[in-house]
């Protein structure tokens, strides 16, 4: 019964790093092979263009543009130094 | 004068237990560490908190209710027992959390780098060793361990809370407490435990390694990245497509850039809720006689020893890769691979500014800390798996 | 080597049926849908991403928790099995969206014109039209529609998703993910469905019909108008009381001006929670016995019909009460009565500046177009309260 | 029994365009009522000022006025192009 | 015509019972007082819709769900039954919302003056008071009052909203709508009731007293008074402790400094989202038969005399310490110890600027208007234990 | 019966006030031995040092530093009369 016991800890083991490095040397596989894809079908440009494009069809963002753009304004200032007033 | 007995006899002093005033003061303890200290004080804080409420005599925090014989509500339970069964018991809440975590994540590092995905495999050596150690102690009947506290225990070492707390919840409920309060205080612990481990495995050439600049990652890559990532679970490793899925829900959400409302709010108001209530439905596991014995000594040692396994064996995972590759990594960033994100990675970049003022290791830390999470997710789903069918 | 069988037996790869390699496709196009092509992603996001999960192989999403002799938990059961059962069965869900979008909801436009109320109407002859198509379907033993399904797929037509998704669990649970999809994936398709039909049903001229400037509304007005409409749907049509009382709700917490935390909570953090889960709960009922089948082809192509028709009957309808009014309706509107808030609204809008680049019809376009989400819930009401006596 | 069936859909149909063309007639009708009498009886002027008092009585916002104050200062300044400075 | 005489039978005006209609009346009071008078907008505005839907015949927002005989939802319940029963019967929803108080809750003033604590103490005469009169009524025969009705009655004095649900949910839940109502509406008369019972027991002379600027207060002090409040009623209270308990926490969350996440949640997304669950929910219980009799005029009617008794005692209680120190207070402040948080306080502020205009009493007001919610928890423990025993 | 109604009253009244009065009145001893223990041994600076240093151990904030610092800016000038600029 107590050997079982070890027992069942070492095939835990086994298998476990087995499953865990297995998993993850095969996605080290996959992220390069889709990575090596998607640089080559879809350059940047085109999906920022097209991620842009689906954010516009979705509801606004829930920030009043007004505040964004104050914000922004006053964090231009602070940087340039009221070089536009 | 009878009112006089009932509320004397009610009261905290008259019922108190040795049990529970050590269990209140090990809740003070905890909220010291989280306040005083620092120690992961998002979970601790609710977690010492709970310890001190479900320990307070009479006060019923994780009372179960009763129910007439008609079906009806004669006294309702606690609050404690409501969190837990409802949000612990049925995994809901740690899954909730990865949700949020993973619209928190960046995988941008991993991605421009995906070789670093192997430091975070090698560091769940951590996990399984442990399971080892526990395994020995109960098979030398020094401590009573099952083979499902063993797997509980081990997964200390994956330095990840919520998976803890699910592998836990589902294997050995009532370790719960103990097991939360290690992983958290190691994960707390990580700039103390790691910091020696590191300068010892490593050379101070190896630590002044200076590593390429990491490549942009498209838009278009990182909202792939987490639906290859829940392809291959699916098809491999279903017992992790729970914490994997949501995990990987929660990241699509953040990068694909059309649900930024939704990816907010998981990553403020609901996970934050969800930690309030997580905490303190672990704190109602905190129960003199679940905790105040020698296996809770126990689980704290393996747990520590966990991590200082995984902890090397990210390293040398570093460096055997080192002896393949003509891109060297910098050893450091492999101790990064036990997660408890972002920690690792500061503690990681901070002990290579020691060797180097220059070498800034910070985001390619990123890449193996983030692929730790993975890692210990894939080992929980490994282990749920195999513990189950034993 | 038992445990390698173990780990293979129980891989996704190996449970894997076609059906859940199709759905799991069907999620994956439904994710494309979203997030290339901005399908109603606050929705498809989640309901793509549920239809995954559910399908994965031996990943348990969907299954019940099992309980010993003793009523104690044995098993939790999966994720999207709480939520379906907690949030879409009881409906909970999508009454709490309903809030939100009351909350949300801005009726000045209506209430300045109120007789745009009637082209809301007239849009749902969409749904009544559709219902009447399936029973055809049924009748002539094309799909095996009942009764029950045949209110539920026409529901789509009313162009509003917590409204077919409350409509759709009361009355035909299993079609719950067919409708839901076809209904979110026609609102997104509004700007292609309707200005062919909105520039084949009107005149050059029509189109040019320039509407009186809206007068502005007193706070008043926007606070009593919910409690009026409360009130007529108590008297009349109580059936319609679930989602329209909690329309109402959200638009009183919005207008009184007294409860802005709430309102505010209501319109993002709540809504934005309970839309994750309705969106995940929602892709539990994407099993490919429930989808794959002859009846879904059904549900998706009358749902286009009845989308159709409710666009050309508000069309209709505004040229009708053009003949008996002086304050002429520019047809356009009309369109908008479908609801798919604001996008109706919006395409109403630009088709009209095709005609005349002054033409600014987005403000009175508002009044139908809330007229549309009115108009769905009665007709709910109203299906709820036949259908259950048949 | 089929025959039942599209008999059913018929009588949905005309029920229920009835009742929604019923209904939202009669809430045409309340509603113009109910404007009618609010601009005769609460006219613009005495509504704001009531709520305006109801909300002074609410907790406050949870926003700090400073923040606000500050907010609008800058999209003051945005608009008014640096007049103040 | 089967259709017409179901629909119409189903219809609102056909069932309508008279008490239905005066409910949806009082429901409509209520959103007129807290809408045009500012009456405790944020919880009357959500009950006072709750009591109209819930009184919409034939709605059935407060309908049991029904299973059939093997467990299976038949049909499901109303969304009031839902929220009831999982959030006010088990008494979380209260609860979550004394955590958000805690957390919204500065206790400088108290800290830097804790003698203060004692006029929350006195204000509490209030509720004892009550208890007794109501037990008279019963007693004479005059109403039927038994003593748990009694206390619940009572506890209105405490002028603590959560605290009054939390008790009467427990004790007497035939209760809850009367005595929520009666809570909310007198804490909302504040203003009102106070006034000249302040007047009438001070002179011109002791509203003139000038309080010593209080003592800036530690952020360790902040710190260790929620733990420090928690652990002597774990000792001599425990029945408080749930109330007092999630109040400590919450206080704690927001006071240590290193959770602010959780201490923003917790005050706003996640106490927005249950007091409208909260006010929904104690909506439900505004039906005809537990609303329309003479004991809700007994409860309005000892309610306020609560109020009125509970201010005087606190003024008094002033008074008598004044007596025995030297640094005197302003016996103004002892009337905001009923709680009613802020506006008792403020209240006392205004009668003391109208003695003398550079009398500022808010922050010395704030001490014993916090003291007054401990004082009210404390009662409410008290009561809860001794009234179990009975 | 009714009797005990009345005495179960004043019992609660008694014993209540009781127990409020008690409580809150060690409440107060124990709040000054506190305030008096921690002003002698946790002085307000270390204290603030302390809790600071945790702070700063704890996730960052969810709000942008640099918004943060824009609108401190921005309440700056409104307060300073663009002495700034
Ligand atoms: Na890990
Ligand atoms: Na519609
Ligand atoms: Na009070």
């Amino acid at each position: 019964m107590h050997t079982t016991l070890i027992d069942q800890g070492l095939d835990l083991m086994l298998f476990g790093m087995g499953s865990v490095f297995s998993f993850l040397l095969l996605l080290v596989l996959a992220t390069r092979v889709m990575s090596l894809l998607v640089n080559r079908w879809l350059p940047e440009e085109l999906v920022s263009g097209i991620v842009a494009k689906a954010s516009a069809g979705a509801p606004p963002s829930t920030i009043d543009p007004k505040i964004v753009k104050a914000i922004q304004t006053a964090i231009d200032r602070h940087r340039g130094g009221g070089k536009r007033d | 004068m009878d009112k006089l007995v009932s509320l004397w006899a009610s009261s905290g002093v008259a019922q108190l237990e040795a049990g529970q005033l050590i269990m209140m003061s090990v809740g003070m303890v905890l909220l010291y560490l989280a306040i005083r200290r620092g120690f992961e004080p998002l979970l601790l804080v609710p977690i010492g908190f709970g310890t001190v409420l479900v320990n307070i005599p009479g006060a019923g925090f994780d009372a179960a209710p009763l129910y007439d014989a008609m079906g009806q509500l004669e006294t309702p339970g606690g609050l404690l027992y409501y969190i837990y069964h409802a949000g612990i018991e049925t995994g809901l809440f740690p899954l909730i959390i990865f949700m949020g975590v993973g619209a928190m994540t960046d995988f941008s590092s991993l991605l421009a780098n995906p070789k670093t995905l192997l430091l975070g495999a090698a560091a769940q050596v951590g996990i399984f060793s442990t399971v080892l150690g526990a395994v020995a102690l109960g098979h030398f009947g020094i401590l009573d361990f099952s083979i499902r506290d063993a797997a509980s225990i081990g997964i200390i070492g994956g330095a990840d809370g919520p998976t803890a707390i699910f592998v836990t919840s589902k294997l050995a409920p009532e370790l719960l407490g103990a097991v939360a309060v290690a992983a958290y205080s190691y994960m707390a612990l990580v700039p103390i435990i790691q910091p020696p481990i590191m300068r010892a495995l490593t050379s101070e050439a190896e630590r002044g390694i200076k590593m390429q600049q990491l490549r942009p990652v498209s838009a278009a890559e990182r909202i792939i990245f987490p639906l290859l990532l829940l392809m291959l679970v699916a098809m491999l490793l279903p017992d992790a497509a729970p914490l994997l899925g949501m995990f990987c829900f929660g990241n699509l959400m953040r990068e694909c850039g059309v649900v930024n409302r939704l990816s907010d709010t998981t990553q403020n108001a609901l996970i934050n809720s969800v930690t309030i209530f997580l905490g303190l439905g672990v704190g109602s596991k905190m129960s003199a006689d679940q905790f105040l014995n020698a296996e809770t000594l126990g689980i704290l040692g393996l747990g520590a020893v966990a991590f200082c396994i995984g902890t090397a064996a990210g390293i040398l995972m570093a460096k055997v890769m080192n002896k393949f590759s003509t891109h060297k990594i910098n050893p450091l960033i492999g101790a990064a691979g036990v997660s408890a994100v972002p920690m690792a990675a500061r503690v990681a970049n901070r002990v290579g500014l020691e060797s180097d003022p220059q070498n800034f290791l910070l985001m390619h830390a990123m890449g193996p800390n983030v692929a730790g999470v993975i890692g210990s997710a894939v080992a929980a789903g490994v282990m749920i798996n195999l513990v189950a069918g034993l």
